[in-house]
C-alpha cells in the first residue's frame, strides 16, 4: 500500500535547518546532549533523555508518539553509569515504545508498544514487532523479525530488508506534511 | 501543571529527594527522602492520600494512582496507599496497589492493581499486569507473555548507585520541587 | 517498504505457483524467471553465535554440535545469559548479590563470577552451580549419564554393519531386493544367517557385544507423598524447560542447568534450473551485505495499491497503482488478461520471439535422459497449484506505459521530470522519475456469491520490458526481453451491492 | 564429549536423524547420545498466520506444504544444515499411514534433494538401545498407543497393537474436567493443558483407583494453584483422575494393559516368556509419573483375572530401562542404528526418482518373494 499523507499541525512543529521535525509538544531532556543527524521526525509526547547520556540519531529516524528513547545505565564497582544511546539512520519507533538499547543500527524497526530493555544491540536491519518486550542485554541479529514476551526470532527478513526500510523512512518523511489552513 | 501549584501545600517533599518540576503529582502526597521522581512521572492521589518512602525512583510515564475504580461505591474510610521504600518504577508502569514494601520493581509497562499487595522483593516484569486479588510472597518475580512466577534467589537490592547518579545529575538539568519537610527520617510503615 | 509490517496486498505468482509479495521473489538472471523461498536450493554459508557474533567454519560448528562455547541460554526462559561479576567474599548466607562489583569491596578486590539472566532473574546460583574465578567461565558440563553405555552400543552396531555388507558383498544375490525386506525387518546380521541356513557366527567374533540390558521386575513406585504434599507449582519446571536439555528432563527448577547458546546461521539462496546464486551474503554475521543479490525488488517493476473507491457488486471502481522501476534500465509495461500466457519474448530487429530457457519439466519425466553435464539428476518438484481466483473485473489499458530508469540523483533533483514522455491521460494520473500512478477500473463480479465484507481480488499479468545485461555464449549484448509476470491485487472490501 | 564422538564428527558426512512424532519432533545426529532438541511438530502457517500441527493435513497436497514449511525449520533453523545430498534417517512407526510416508519421502528427495533416506521402524529400533534381540515394545506418545514385539530382532506383525489411548485422550479428559475455568482462546488452551498434565498430574495407584470409582473416594491429592495472566485452580481429583481412562477397559475391554497382553497371547507359546519378561516403553506419556508401578500392577491383576488365566502361564513381567528418557528412545535407536553405513538399506536419490515410490512392507511389489519371512512369523 502505497502510505497515505500525514499532516501535522504546523505550530506544534518546529523544522531545524537539517530538515528535522520536532513536535514542540516533547519532553527533550538535557537537548544539548541530544543530536538529530537530519529528517529525523520526532512525534508529540515523545521522550529523550539527553540528560542522562547523550543520545544520536541517524537520518531518516521516525519516533513515533509517546515514545521513550532512554540510554541504559550499568552498575559498575564505583557506582552507576549512564551509556550513550546511538541509533543509525532509517529508524522507525512505533508508538509508545521504550527504547532502553545500547545499540540501535541502522534499517530497523521498532513496532508499538515495543520494550528495548537495557543494554540491548539491535543490529542492522531488524525488526521488532509491535508489543514484543526484548530482555536486557540481548543481541538481535541482523535479518530477524523478533517477537513475543520475552521476545524470539519469529522469522528471518527478506534479503531487500534494507530498501525495504530505506523507502519506508523516506516515504514517511515525504508524507509528513504540515496541514494546510 | 496549574494543579499542582494550586495543591503545592497538599504534597510534603523530604530534604533529599529530587522531584522534578515537570512531574503531574496531585492529591496529597508525601514523598520521602532519597526518592527520584522524573520528568513526566505522575502521582495521583485521587480517592485518598499517597505516601512514598525513601529511595524509590519512579521514572518518566509511569503512574502511582490511588484511585477508585470507575463505578466503585465510596469506601467508608479513606484508602491510603503506602509505598515502601527503595523501589523502582520503571518507565511506563502503572502502580494502583495500596500496598507496596520495600525493594520491589516494576519493569517497564508493567501494572499492577488495587487488590494486589506486594510484599519485598518483588519484580513485575516488563509488560506483564497483575488484575486479581492477592498478596505477591516476598522475592517473587513475574515473567513473560504467560506471568510465570517463580522465587528469586537473587533479589533486587536497593539502586543506591543509581539514585546517587540521579541525584548528582537532575540539578543540571531540570527545575526541582523544593522539599518543604525537614523530616530526616521517614516513618516508614 | 511497509511490506514487513502489512499485509501482502499486491502478489506476484512465482514460476513455482507461489504467491509471495515482491520483498520475497527472486528473480534469477540466467533463467530469466522469478522464484522464491519455496523453489531456491538453500545452503548454509557460515555459522554464528547470535549474542557474540563470533562465526566459525564449518568443521568446528560440527565439534562443538553446533553451540556457542562462550555464551550459554537461561534454562528458565531461554534468553540469553549475562555474566555478573561478585566480590569474592566468604559469603554469608543472604548477602546481597550484586549486579557488578559493588563499592563495598576492599581494594584489590578479588572477584567472582556468576551467569544471571536478566529477564527471568533465574541465576547460576539458583542451580547451586559454584561461582568461577575466570570471566569466560569453565562452567562445568553436564555429561549424559548414559553415554559410555550408548557408545557401546554404537560401537557394536558398526560391527554389525561391517559384517552385513561384507556378506552382502560375498552373496551378491538380488541384493536390492532382498534387503529391502531386511531393512524393515531385520536388524542384525544373524537373522540373515538364519534365514540363509547357515549357523550362527562363532561366539568368538561376538566378544565385542555389550553387555545386554537386564530388564527387571522392580520400578520405582510412586511416592505417596503425592497424595498429602501441596504442590508448588512454580518450583515444577514446564514441559518446555525439560524438552530443552533432552538428556536430563530435570523436574524442579533448582535442577535445571545453563545451555550453550545455538548457533544461527547465514544462507545462500541458489536456483535450482541454473545453479545459480540468487542470493548469496558476505560472509562476517555482522555485514548486511551481499556479494549476490537478485531479489526481485532489484528487478522487477513494484506495483503498489495508491487507492481503491469502495466496491460495490456490478459497479466500476477507480484504481490507482503506482508503478515503479527499480532498474538501470528504461522498461515499457503492459498489462493483459490473467490467461495470457508467460513465456518470455525477446525483442531483436527481426520482431519478437518466445525464449524457451526452460528445461525444466523434463526432469519430471524422465530424469535418466537428461544431459548430465549440469548435474547428476535434474530433481524437479510439481509446481505449487494457484488456488486464488479474481472476483472482480478489471479494465486493463491498451497503451503502453513507459517508465525510465531509476535515477539515485534524482531524488535531490527538484527541478521536476525532463522526460516527455506521451502519456494516455486516461491511464496515467502521476508521474515523477521511475514511478508512475496509473488509473484502472474494477468490477467485482455478479455472478458470483459475495458476499459484503469479502475480500476482493483482481488478477493480470504485467509484461514489462527487462534489459539482461549479463553476457552469454550466444548474446553479448545486453539482451531486450519482454517479460511477464502474474500478479494478484487485494484491493479491498466489498462494501455492498449497488 | 568422548574422544569417539569426536572423532566421527570431523570424519565424515554426517546423518540426520528425524522422529517426527505426532506431537513433538526430536531430530540430531545419528552417533549422538542425545537429540539436539525437540520441538513441537507445528509449523506457522505461511498465508493465514496460524500455528498448525503437520498431522491435521486436510489431503497430501496440503500435508506436502505443511511438511516443507516443517522440515525447512528444521533444516535450517534447528539443526542448521544444508539438506542436499545429506543422508536422512526417518524413524517412524510401521503403522504410518502410507500417504504420509510417501508425502515425507516426496518432500525429502523432490523439495530438500537429500542424497538418500532411510525409514527405520521406531519399535525395532528402539530395541537397539539395549543391547537386546527381544523386547515387548510399547509406544505411548500422543496421537495412539502403539504395540509391536520384536524376536530375536524380527517384528512380530500379527501381534501388534494400537489404541488411541495415548497424550492426546489425556489432554481432552483434562480438558473436560477443567472446561469452566480454562481460558477459551484458541492454541493457548492446549498449551495451558498440556502443561498442567506435565506439571502437575500424575498416574495413581491401583488401590486408590478402585476406590475413586466407590462411593468413598479416598481423599483427594491437594489441589494446585496455577498461576498465569489467570490464575487457574486445578482440583487434586483432576491431577488424580487424568490418566485414569488410560487403564479403564472400554467397550471392547480393549486399556493399556491388555494390549501387552493380547499380543503376548497372540504371539507363539515360546515367545510368550522372554517377551513378558522384556518390555520396553518408549514414547513421552510413559513419563508420566506413577505410569510403571501402575502398568506392573495392572498387568499383575490381569493376568490373575479370568479374562487371561487361563490364556497365559505368565506370573512376572519384566521391564527395560533404555539409556534414554522414554521420549526419545525410539530416536536414539535410530541414532545407534544409523551409525551403521548400509547403503543397501537406504533409499537413494537415484532410486527414488527412478521408481518415484517408497518401498513398503504392506505392499506386494516389494514383497514378491517375501511370503515366506510374513508368514514364518
Amino acid at each position: 500500500m502505497e502510505p497515505q499523507d500525514i499532516y501535522y499541525n504546523k505550530a506544534e512543529y518546529v523544522e531545524t535547518a537539517s530538515g528535522n521535525k520536532v513536535s514542540r509538544q516533547t519532553v527533550l531532556c538535557g537537548s544539548q546532549n541530544i543530536v538529530l543527524h537530519g529528517k529525523v521526525i520526532v512525534q508529540s509526547d515523545a521522550i529523550i533523555r539527553g540528560d542522562l547520556a547523550n543520545v544520536r540519531t541517524g537520518r531518516y529516524c521516525i519516533i513515533s508518539k509517546n515514545v521513550v528513547i532512554r540510554p541504559p545505565f550499568k552498575k559498575f564497582s564505583k557506582g552507576v553509569a549512564f551509556f550513550p544511546l546511538q541509533m543509525g539512520d532509517h529508524v522507525f519507533v512505533g508508538e509508545r515504545a521504550v527504547v532502553n538499547a545500547a545499540v540501535v543500527g541502522s534499517y530497523v524497526h521498532i513496532g508499538k508498544d515495543a520494550l528495548i530493555g537495557r543494554r540491548c544491540i539491535l543490529k542492522d536491519c531488524c525488526f521488532i514487532e509491535d508489543g514484543a518486550v526484548v530482555p536486557p542485554e540481548t543481541v538481535v541479529p541482523s535479518f530477524t523479525r523478533f517477537a513475543g514476551n520475552p521476545a524470539t526470532c519469529v522469522e528471518d527478513l527478506p534479503e531487500c530488508t534494507l530498501d525495504l526500510m530505506l523507502d519506508y523512512t523516506k516515504n514517511y518523511y515525504q508524507h509528513f506534511l504540515p496541514a494546510r489552513v | 501543571m496549574d494543579s499542582a501549584v494550586s495543591r503545592r501545600s497538599n504534597i510534603k517533599i523530604a530534604v533529599g529527594a529530587i522531584v522534578c518540576e515537570e512531574s503531574t503529582l496531585k492529591g496529597h502526597i508525601t514523598i520521602g527522602s532519597r526518592t527520584v521522581v522524573h520528568p513526566r512521572a505522575s502521582i495521583i492521589a485521587e480517592a485518598g492520600p499517597i505516601i512514598i518512602g525513601e529511595g524509590n525512583i519512579v521514572e518518566e510515564m509511569a503512574v502511582i494512582a490511588n484511585r477508585l475504580p470507575a463505578g466503585a461505591p465510596e469506601p467508608a474510610s479513606t484508602p491510603v496507599m503506602i509505598i515502601g521504600n527503595f523501589n523502582v518504577f520503571e518507565t511506563d508502569s502503572r502502580c494502583e496497589a495500596l500496598k507496596v514494601g520495600d525493594n520491589n520493581i516494576l519493569e517497564m509497562k508493567a501494572s499492577v492493581s488495587r487488590e494486589v499487595e506486594l510484599t519485598n522483593g518483588c519484580v513485575v516484569g516488563a509488560a506483564c499486569s497483575l488484575t486479581e486479588p492477592e498478596t505477591v510472597s516476598e522475592n517473587t518475580i513475574i515473567f513473560g507473555s504467560q506471568c510465570q512466577r517463580r522465587e528469586m534467589n537473587d533479589k533486587p537490592y536497593p539502586q543506591v548507585g543509581q539514585i546517587d547518579y540521579l541525584t548528582r545529575v537532575f540539578p543540571n538539568y531540570h527545575h526541582l520541587r523544593k522539599p518543604n519537610m525537614k523530616i530526616v527520617k521517614e516513618p516508614a510503615i | 517498504m511497509a511490506y514487513l509490517f502489512q499485509p501482502d496486498y499486491v502478489r506476484y505468482v512465482c514460476s513455482c505457483g507461489s504467491v509471495k509479495p515482491v520483498s520475497k521473489i527472486y528473480f534469477c538472471r540466467h533463467c530469466l524467471k522469478v522464484r522464491c523461498g519455496y523453489c531456491v536450493c538453500h545452503e548454509v554459508d557460515s555459522h554464528y553465535c547470535s549474542n557474540c557474533m563470533e562465526n566459525l567454519p564449518s568443521p568446528e560448528v560440527r565439534l562443538k554440535k553446533n553451540k556457542c562455547s562462550n555464551c550459554f541460554e537461561c534454562p528458565c526462559c531461554f534468553q540469553t545469559l549475562s555474566t555478573r561479576a561478585a566480590p569474592a567474599p566468604v559469603r554469608a548466607g543472604g548477602n546481597p548479590s550484586v549486579e557488578d562489583t559493588k563499592s563495598l569491596a576492599k581494594p584489590p578486590p578479588k572477584k567472582v563470577y556468576y551467569l544471571s539472566c536478566s529477564f527471568c532473574r533465574w541465576t547460576s546460583r539458583d542451580a547451586g552451580i559454584p561461582d568461577q574465578f575466570v570471566a569466560t567461565g569453565g562452567w562445568p558440563e553436564q555429561e549424559n549419564p548414559h553415554l559410555a553405555r550408548i557408545v557401546a552400543l554404537l560401537e557394536y552396531h558398526k560391527i554389525l554393519a561391517s559384517r552385513e555388507r561384507q556378506q552382502s558383498e560375498r552373496k551378491k544375490f538380488h541384493p536390492k531386493r532382498t534387503y529391502m525386506q531386511f531393512e524393515k525387518f531385520a536388524m542384525s546380521s544373524v537373522m540373515v544367517r538364519k534365514r540363509a541356513g547357515l549357523c550362527p557366527l562363532p561366539q568368538s567374533q561376538q566378544s565385542d557385544y555389550p553387555q545386554p540390558a537386564v530388564a527387571s521386575e522392580e520400578v520405582e513406585e510412586l511416592s505417596p507423598d503425592i497424595f498429602t504434599q501441596p504442590l508448588d507449582i512454580t518450583k515444577i519446571t514446564t514441559l518446555e524447560q525439560r524438552l530443552k536439555h533432552p538428556d536430563v528432563q530435570a523436574e524442579e527448577i533448582n535442577q535445571l542447568r545453563p545451555q550453550h547458546k545455538q548457533f544461527l546461521m547465514k544462507r545462500s539462496q541458489r536456483c535450482r534450473v541454473c545453479e545459480h546464486n540468487v542470493c548469496k551474503p558476505e560472509y562476517s554475521p555482522q555485514s548486511i551485505k551481499f556479494k549476490i543479490q537478485l531479489a526481485a525488488f532489484y528487478h522487477i517493476p513494484e506495483v503498489r495499491i495508491v487507492t481503491c473507491e469502495p466496491l460495490r457488486i456490478g459497479q466500476t471502481s477507480e484504481l490507482l497503482l503506482k508503478l515503479c522501476n527499480p532498474t538501470q534500465h528504461q522498461t515499457q509495461i503492459m498489462l493483459f488478461p490473467l490467461s495470457t500466457s508467460i513465456t518470455p519474448t525477446t525483442v531483436t530487429a527481426a520482431g519478437t520471439k518466445e525464449v524457451d530457457r526452460e528445461n525444466m519439466q523434463l526432469g519430471c519425466e524422465s530424469p535418466n535422459l537428461l544431459p548430465s553435464l549440469v548435474r547428476q539428476i535434474t530433481v524437479t518438484e510439481d509446481p505449487k497449484p494457484l488456488k486464488l481466483s479474481p472476483q472482480a473485473e478489471i479494465i486493463l489499458p491498451e497503451s503502453i506505459l513507459i517508465l525510465p530508469p531509476r535515477d539515485d540523483a534524482a531524488e535531490y533533483d527538484d527541478t521536476g521530470d525532463t522526460h516527455n514522455f506521451q502519456d494516455d491521460p486516461k491511464l496515467v494520473v502521476w508521474r515523477k522519475g521511475n514511478k508512475a500512478v496509473i488509473r484502472l477500473l474494477v468490477k467485482p463480479n455478479e455472478d458470483e456469491q459475495i458476499e459484503e465484507g469479502k475480500e476482493i481480488t483482481v488478477g493480470f499479468v504485467m509484461q514489462y520490458g527487462y534489459v539482461n545485461t549479463i553476457a552469454t555464449l550466444e548474446h553479448k549484448e545486453p539482451q531486450k526481453l519482454d517479460l511477464k509476470i502474474k500478479l494478484f491485487l487485494s484491493i479491498g472490501k466489498l462494501v455492498g451491492s449497488t | 564429549m568422548s574422544l569417539y564422538e569426536g572423532i566421527r564428527l570431523i570424519s565424515d558426512k554426517q546423518t540426520v536423524v528425524f522422529d517426527i512424532g505426532s506431537a513433538y519432533t526430536k531430530y540430531g545426529y545419528a552417533g549422538e547420545s542425545v537429540p539436539r532438541g525437540i520441538i513441537k511438530t507445528e509449523v506457522k502457517c505461511p498465508e493465514s498466520g496460524k500455528i498448525r500441527k503437520v498431522f491435521s493435513y486436510e489431503d497430501s497436497q496440503d500435508l506436502y506444504q505443511l511438511l516443507v514449511e516443517f522440515i525447512h525449520l528444521l533444516f535450517f533453523r534447528h539443526v542448521v544444515v544444508s539438506p542436499k545430498d545429506i543422508k536422512v534417517i526417518i524413524v517412524e512407526s510401521i503403522l504410518t499411514p502410507t500417504e504420509f510416508r510417501d508425502t515425507l519421502a516426496k518432500v525429502f528427495f523432490r523439495h530438500f534433494e537429500i542424497g538418500s533416506l532411510m525409514l527405520a521402524p521406531s519399535h525395532l529400533v528402539a530395541v537397539s538401545t539395549l543391547g537386546v534381540s527381544t523386547a515387548l515394545v510399547l509406544d505411548v506418545g500422543y496421537k495412539e498407543a502403539t504395540l509391536i514385539p520384536i524376536y530375536e530382532g524380527v517384528p512380530v506383525l500379527k501381534a501388534w497393537q494400537a489404541l488411541p489411548l495415548a497424550g492426546h485422550a489425556v489432554h481432552e479428559c483434562i480438558k473436560k474436567e477443567l472446561k469452566t475455568v480454562l481460558p477459551n482462546d484458541g492454541s493457548d488452551v492446549e498449551k495451558t493443558i498440556e502443561d498442567i498434565k506435565v506439571r502437575t498430574c500424575f498416574v495413581t495407584t491401583i488401590e486408590r483407583s478402585l476406590k475413586l470409582q466407590t462411593d468413598e473416594p479416598p481423599i483427594a491429592p491437594p489441589s494446585v494453584k496455577y498461576p498465569g495472566v489467570k490464575t487457574i485452580t486445578v482440583p487434586g481429583s483432576v491431577r488424580e483422575k487424568a490418566f485414569e481412562l488410560l487403564w479403564e477397559r472400554d467397550n471392547d475391554n480393549l486399556s493399556v494393559p491388555t494390549m501387552i497382553l493380547d499380543a503376548i497371547v497372540k504371539c507363539p507359546v515360546d515367545m510368550r516368556h522372554p517377551l513378558a519378561e522384556n518390555i520396553l516403553l518408549i514414547g513421552g506419556t510413559t513419563m508420566a509419573k506413577g505410569f510403571l508401578p501402575r502398568l506392573k500392577s495392572e498387568l499383575l491383576t490381569l493376568l490373575k483375572s479370568n479374562l487371561y488365566s487361563e490364556k497365559l502361564k505368565i506370573s512376572t513381567v519384566k521391564f527395560h530401562k533404555a539409556p534414554s528418557k522414554a521420549n526419545y528412545t525410539a530416536w536414539l535407536g535410530g541414532a545407534i542404528f544409523g551409525i551403521a553405513d548400509l547403503p543397501l538399506r537406504c533409499l537413494t536419490k537415484e532410486n527414488y526418482l527412478m521408481s518415484n515410490r517408497v518401498p513398503d512392507w504392506a505392499s506386494l511389489i516389494d514383497n514378491q518373494k517375501s511370503d515366506s519371512l510374513i508368514n514364518s512369523m
